[in-house]
């Protein structure tokens, strides 16, 4: 197969297509603009084939919609995906928070679909430039009441496209919605790749609100109580989604950590940076590894807790933000080894030689 | 002198909206029933009614409701006009003509 | 090997275009590439620039610290760029728009009047680029030019080719020293 | 003997089925029967899907027989949208308050209308928030009290009521825009005929259509239900008046 | 010998001090000018409030030299509303582009002009997201490419320009609403003084007023300034009728 | 002083009119709604009292306003603040959800407000039962970038006002928005009360948007960068500023953890029950304790870490969703104590005697 | 001591405000009270009920588990809450509006028709309670009703306190156990 | 026959709309200055121009844009008219009036 040279943003683009998005809503964001206007440009380009008598290439990909808002995106996700559709959304930072209500809905009602934010730095309007200062945002919820997204970091345009392709697969499996978050830098940079093979898995959806046709029950979409007892139990239900997905979907990266004494770990770009600091280090001899979480929920906490219990003491996180990725780490290294926050924001990545001399600091 | 009454249950179901009422040939009289677990006693039906046929009764249906009731005297002549049928917010009246079978 | 290369001047000089040209050709030839953009404000004008990194293995970091090349268009990034440039690297900069002859110690500095060679500056850059570093062919930017340009599009080619070819005669004749110096 | 049989004067409904927490009284109960009948009418029923606002009527899938999904407050349109695009063979209906529509959602509604979406829009008027208790909506009246506005609304502090129909009616798109009312058996039937009217458009992919439909809050109000549709007859359709604002 | 002095033909300017970041012949900064003057002429420099948008002229407080605040997508009017009421000496003005006020914005703008919020509006619909860099938006003409509808906006997909003026010329509240173009001199000095029409409102206290302007985006038209003016000329006062539509 | 007996919505609206709050700007939402139609009440009363002729009791308190949604309201907060005056807003969960892109951008321009949260049941609609599911949204972070707030946690109609009048001070102190997280029962309840003395605080604020009168200088409100280098800077003195909050600003209650070998610890609601199943276990010589944090933000890990480290092996965590703060603990304890989570959601309160039967079992 | 009360019966019958009406008359005893509205459906209709605790010292938990006195107005309630009440404990039910007489061991069961006794039932029952439980003065609850309906409400004073008398009487002379069984 | 051009500053701030343009008497001739850091180029002055004073020169100013220049001799007869300066965005000409000391 021959190489590839694409933009982060095209790749996911490009990566749904494969996948069989059905539709796409959403708002312009730089620095996520580029997802929407490609989508545009294959909605249309297949539009102008049909005209022509041609076949369209994307025959799925049915509706492009650039909606009114972030809100009026996520809300049309909602119900793209209650009918029973691989829908998604991408968007960046301040958009992303204008998502979260909408979000908590869709989490509650179990609804699969995609969400793609392409972080900028904050908070606030902020910057255009790469942070990943919206962690805590879509890892642990920046949405009401208990829910989870399902969360990939890419950390190459090619991981951009094959976990957009996993994330269909994955939220439609579970019921559940997911999410790319991925640093400015991922979206705007090209980068040569190859396509990955992601076979797309099609799931029935009986559930999903089609009109009731030949079904005889109705089918709805909603979670709403009035009383606790009944929530209870749909809570429950949903608690025991999410510990299955712990269970079975945590992914992640181990690098070099066999005989590793210093732990160095990132996702996203930095991660990039750290693994050819930690190659960096090795050739002075330093005994370093790399772990770099690939899902940020479910969060690997285990391989962190096996290292640290066998033979890591030091630990080193690099983020680009005031440290929010690095409390996940401290949770799953309980104290048993020293953890030491390197902290990069503003927009800056840091070189592999700033993340050497701090691997340095702790050898 | 009793009456046999059977209820007939295969009805068309689609009628156009002029039409939405069923119309017969030469009813009887008309029947109205009150669906008790349906009936919220606002009364509404009470003030429509031309013929003053319906009233609220003294007592509750399981939601604690005082629901309303028919003055099921035939000799009362309901006129089948349906003014309460379409009045009720619960659907909780059903009109029934009597027809000779 | 890996070469990092960061190309700035104005918006409109097509730097970014310059650089995806590079990067694309260079994973043509089998590399592995990144590309970055500056993206400055959201909206247009100011100075713009890009950083292009290739090598034989998978990249790090696609953020450069300091490049091996430096091509400028302007006297603004020169300014910011040149002190980043590596030791032994090398600097290609417009002499046309840059009047002062930039100064620094270590670094082979290479003037190219590129925008008066050529209404399109950033291929006679490119041409001088291909010529002095030798690392990517030029049939491989031509074969990139004919696929990209194409349908009504395609009679930009030939002015694109001879851009990029006045570029590689100048550096023939000057040799790779700052000529106009 | 004379022997005689009951038949039912009316059909038997099929979609909506009762038994609502609505308040007595309370027209969300009518509309829905409404609705109900000319579902059934239209024999439809297995093609509707119903989107719910958050609202009092937030249960109405509870009493419609339908498929339907509950959305966030006012956000309905969108996510009508996105069903009715991706469904088009489907029939698309959004049922939404005034504090849904015409407040939090006000927004969603107008660009939905702007693209001329192929969806039913049902939009009921109470000039109130039923569900949280009796505040003020947009189109609570002047002078009208709520818990909000205690010594009833002044214009200055929260301006005039908000006429969805006539705000609609400047757009190209909408193909349909009626305003009616619940007031009396007149007006029920003429809402019956206006859903209908509205329904047919989205099956027949004429556009969007929008009914506004005016309704009391007994509750909220602190009226009886008589005199609560006495306050729609009498001040209600004099801020709002009835009519069809656009047909197409 | 003649002694001559050169005297300024027109007053320096104060509030504006130029050197902008928009692009060669953006008409952001004609606009920015002339609010300038404006505040200038009336000599309320000082007592002034910004709302800054999101959008190109995020930047306008760097331009012009009053207080402000730069808030989030959309908002302005919802935070203009606090600032005037909060601090009713104040001369509070919003800039918003056709992005930030007639698609996510739409709500805020509604209901601040339904409460007739006591504050200006400066609406530039320049037919286009600039600052994102030439996406469609809600004033996108009939057919006109973006690059999000890149072989022309269709109404099946994005529905019919907005016009703001029209939409909020049905509510009640607005004292003054007027559309404006800034395609040439003559219409430059139309604007000028409907801005100033605009701030005597608010500095008498008469109500909510919006100027809506006409104004262009040479970069994401991909046009050279004055062709960009020659297409605001013909084609955007086409669909966007200039004039009064509201003066109370 | 006379004992007072309030409903904890109407105590909130209570402290902020001592505390002088000049705007309140919100959306009703249950159960959050007793708050705006508290303030309502106060402020059409006085606009009675001076149409009487009369002097109005809270001629500080301005402008009431009902805006068209919780995003206008949290942006006219946003608005006011600038302005230089106290304001605040009030809603519940999905409210709170829909604010987040405000709130972020009020954090990153060290805007001073007051933003309370009754919770109720989530995800998504959910119901309107109590629940503490938005504990993540408030303490990490449900706006994107970096940013936090100053959150207490009442846990008695009291508090509901104390820490509202608190919060003025210590937003207005540091520049900072800050939250009143409390769950349901806390706003719907009524309850005793003495009213508590917070002595109000004034600060200058010369950085307010106010026209610029005789000023030289324009003030203007943003937190927006071209390039990263300012933005650097300017998030350092964010983060400076959090480093000093973190320093000064921490409370919590402890409560017979002297001899304790078992800690308990819940904040609102479930921590009053957590506190009587202390006292019923002690009863049976149990030796427990209690630790409730007032402040979610800044957290009080020092206490936990200190009561690990001398004398408790085993912390028994009450909360009412999934576990959340139960995270927070955790980074506390570092692995020196067993953590136990007990997790109520979906509306239930647990009773004295369940807690106390979990007591037990660690016991 | 401490005493936990829950009230439960259809909305519209009086049981929110006959807690908020014992509670603080708890809380001008000098006690310690808490009082929590049963919030169901955003919506009005249906069953509804309050808790009512008032105590010596600081109250845990304002959530009831198991009430020490239970007042019901209507069947489902009683069927739902009757199971909890405590060993010991004291139900007043409302024997005009719920026929059947409850069964349960070991609690004290009083019917009281207070919607018979008087159109404001509530109130009535309310009498029963002092009179049966005698932790709350009458004149306390007098005492706030004269505070609470002041002005053109004054008039409901007299109607309201006969309610109570009524109550109050009921139970002299009937004594505390289920009359009408 | 040199001219001794003085810049004058004290020039009243405020003016009616309609007269905003400072009017003298008698001014001998106009000179329209180009503030090159302001100037992008746009050529909209050029354009407006109605005697054809201004053209794009052939050099960039800091932020990398062609400016504009005036054609320079006085004799070319600015007629003040200042529609250059009412249509730059920039605000980058400025006009001044030689006026008789
Ligand atoms: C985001 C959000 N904000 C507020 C609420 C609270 N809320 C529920 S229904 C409603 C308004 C109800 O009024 P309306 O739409 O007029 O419907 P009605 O109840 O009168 O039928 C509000 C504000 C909510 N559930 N979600
Ligand atoms: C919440 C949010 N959504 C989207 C954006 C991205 N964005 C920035 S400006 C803009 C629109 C700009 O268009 P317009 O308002 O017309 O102003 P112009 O740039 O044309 O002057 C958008 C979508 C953002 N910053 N925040
Ligand atoms: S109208 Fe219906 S609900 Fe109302 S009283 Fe009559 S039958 Fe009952
Ligand atoms: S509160 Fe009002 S709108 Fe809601 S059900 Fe009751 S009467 Fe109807
Ligand atoms: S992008 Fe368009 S609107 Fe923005 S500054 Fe440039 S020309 Fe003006
Ligand atoms: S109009 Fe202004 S910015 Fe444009 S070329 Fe002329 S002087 Fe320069």
């Amino acid at each position: 197969m021959s190489r590839l040279y694409m933009k982060g943003n095209e790749a996911v683009v490009e990566g749904a297509l494969r996948a069989g998005v059905e539709g796409f809503f959403g708002y312009p964001i730089t620095p996520a603009s580029e997802i929407i206007e490609t989508f545009a440009e294959k909605y249309f380009a297949d539009r102008e084939r049909e005209k022509r008598g041609e076949k369209p290439l994307y025959p799925k990909f049915r509706v492009f919609m650039q909606m009114e808002s972030e809100i009026a995106s996520i809300n049309a996700v909602m119900g793209g995906a209650a009918a029973g559709c691989r829908v998604m959304t991408a968007s960046s930072s301040p958009g992303i928070s204008l998502k979260q209500e909408g979000i908590s809905y869709i989490a509650a009602c179990e609804l699969p679909c995609v969400i793609v934010n392409i972080m900028r730095g904050g908070p606030g309007l902020g910057s255009i430039q790469p942070e990943q200062g919206d962690y805590f945002q879509a890892v642990k919820g920046g949405g009401h009441g208990d829910y989870k997204l399902i969360v990939f970091a890419p950390n190459s345009v090619q991981e951009m496209a094959e976990h957009t392709m996993l994330l269909f697969n994955l939220t439609d499996k579970y019921r559940n919605p997911g999410m790319l978050l991925a640093d400015g830098y991922l979206g705007q940079m090209k980068e040569s790749m190859e396509f990955p093979e992601v076979p797309i898995e099609e799931y029935d959806k009986p559930w999903a609100i089609t009109g009731m046709g030949e079904r005889e029950k109705q089918n709805t979409i909603e979670f709403l109580f009035l009383t606790p007892e009944p929530m209870v139990e749909a809570k429950k239900r949903l608690l025991e989604k999410y510990k299955k997905i712990e269970a079975n979907e945590v992914r992640y990266e181990a690098y070099k950590v066999d005989d590793a004494k210093i732990l160095v770990t990132a996702f996203g770009t930095p991660s990039r940076v750290a693994k050819a600091a930690v190659d960096l280090a090795r050739e002075k001899g330093i005994k370093v590894g790399l772990v770099r979480p690939i899902t940020l929920w479910p969060f690997p906490y285990k391989i962190y807790r096996d290292l640290v219990t066998h033979q890591i003491d030091r630990v080193l996180v690099v983020e680009l933000s005031f440290g929010q990725f690095v409390e996940d780490v401290r949770l799953g290294v309980e104290g048993k080894a020293e953890v030491k926050l390197y902290p990069r924001f503003g927009g800056i990545v840091p070189t592999e030689e700033e993340v050497l001399e701090k691997i340095m600091e702790l050898a | 002198m009793s009456i046999n009454v059977t209820l007939q249950s295969s009805v068309p179901k689609k009628v156009g909206l002029g039409q939405r009422r069923i119309h017969l040939v030469r009813p009887l009289s008309f029947v109205v029933k009150v669906l008790e677990d349906f009936c919220k006693g606002c009364q509404l039906c009470v003030n429509v009614c031309p013929r003053h046929l319906l009233k609220l009764s003294n007592h509750t249906n399981a939601k604690g409701y005082l629901v309303v009731e028919w003055h099921n005297a035939k000799t009362a002549g309901c006129i089948g006009c349906g003014l309460c049928y379409e009045i009720c917010p619960e659907q909780a009246l059903r009109i029934y003509a009597e027809v000779e079978q | 090997m890996k070469t990092e290369i960061i190309i700035a001047g104005f918006g409109g000089q097509g730097v970014l275009f310059l650089g995806d040209l590079i990067a694309y050709a260079a994973v043509k030839e089998g590399r592995y590439v990144t590309w970055v953009p500056s993206y400055g404000p959201e909206s247009r004008g100011g100075t713009c620039n890009c950083q292009v990194i290739y090598a034989d293995r998978p990249i790090g970091s696609p953020a450069i610290a300091q490049p091996d090349i430096l091509i400028v268009f302007n006297k603004p990034s020169l300014e910011k760029f040149l002190p980043r440039l590596k030791r032994g690297g090398v600097l290609f900069y417009d002499n046309f728009l840059v009047k002062e002859r930039p100064e620094r110690e270590g670094v082979k500095i290479i003037g190219v009047p590129a925008f008066q060679l050529s209404k399109m500056g950033n291929m006679a850059m490119l041409g001088a680029f291909l010529a002095v570093t030798k690392e990517i062919s030029p049939e491989t930017i031509y074969q990139i030019l004919e696929e990209k340009l194409k349908g009504p599009k395609a009679k930009f080619i030939p002015i694109n080719k001879k851009a990029i070819e006045d570029g590689m005669k100048y550096i023939q004749k000057q040799g790779d020293q700052d000529a106009t110096n | 003997m004379r022997v005689s049989a009951l038949i039912p004067r009316y059909p038997e409904p099929e979609t909506y089925v009762g038994r609502t927490h609505y308040c007595p009284g309370c027209g969300h109960g009518t509309l829905h029967k409404l609705l109900g009948e000319v579902i059934d009418e239209l024999g439809i029923r297995k093609r509707v899907i119903l989107v719910e606002p958050v609202g009092c009527s937030v249960l109405a899938l509870r009493y419609l027989k339908v498929d339907g999904v509950q959305g966030p407050h006012g956000r309905a349109p969108a996510i009508a949208t996105a069903i009715k695009r991706l469904r088009p063979e489907a029939i698309v209906i959004t049922y939404q308050g005034d504090g849904d529509l015409a407040a939090i959602g006000t927004n969603e509604i107008i660009h939905a209308a702007n693209r001329g979406e192929m969806f039913t829009v049902i939009f009921v008027n109470n000039a109130v928030y039923g569900m949280t208790g009796g505040q003020m909506a947009p189109t609570t009246l002047i002078g009208q009290k709520s818990t909000t506005s205690p010594t009833g609304r002044a214009t200055e502090y929260f301006g005039y009521p908000l006429r969805i129909c006539e705000l609609l009616n400047t757009l190209e798109a909408p193909v349909y825009l009626e305003r009616v009312s619940l007031h009396d058996v007149e007006h029920i039937t003429k809402t019956r005929a206006a859903i209908k009217k509205a329904l047919l458009n989205q099956i027949e992919g004429r556009g969007f259509s929008l009914v506004e439909v005016l309704s009391n809050c007994p509750t909220n109000w602190k009226m009886t239900p008589e005199e609560s549709w006495r306050f729609v007859k009498e001040e209600m359709t004099k801020v709002f008046p009835l009519g069809v604002f656009r047909d197409r």
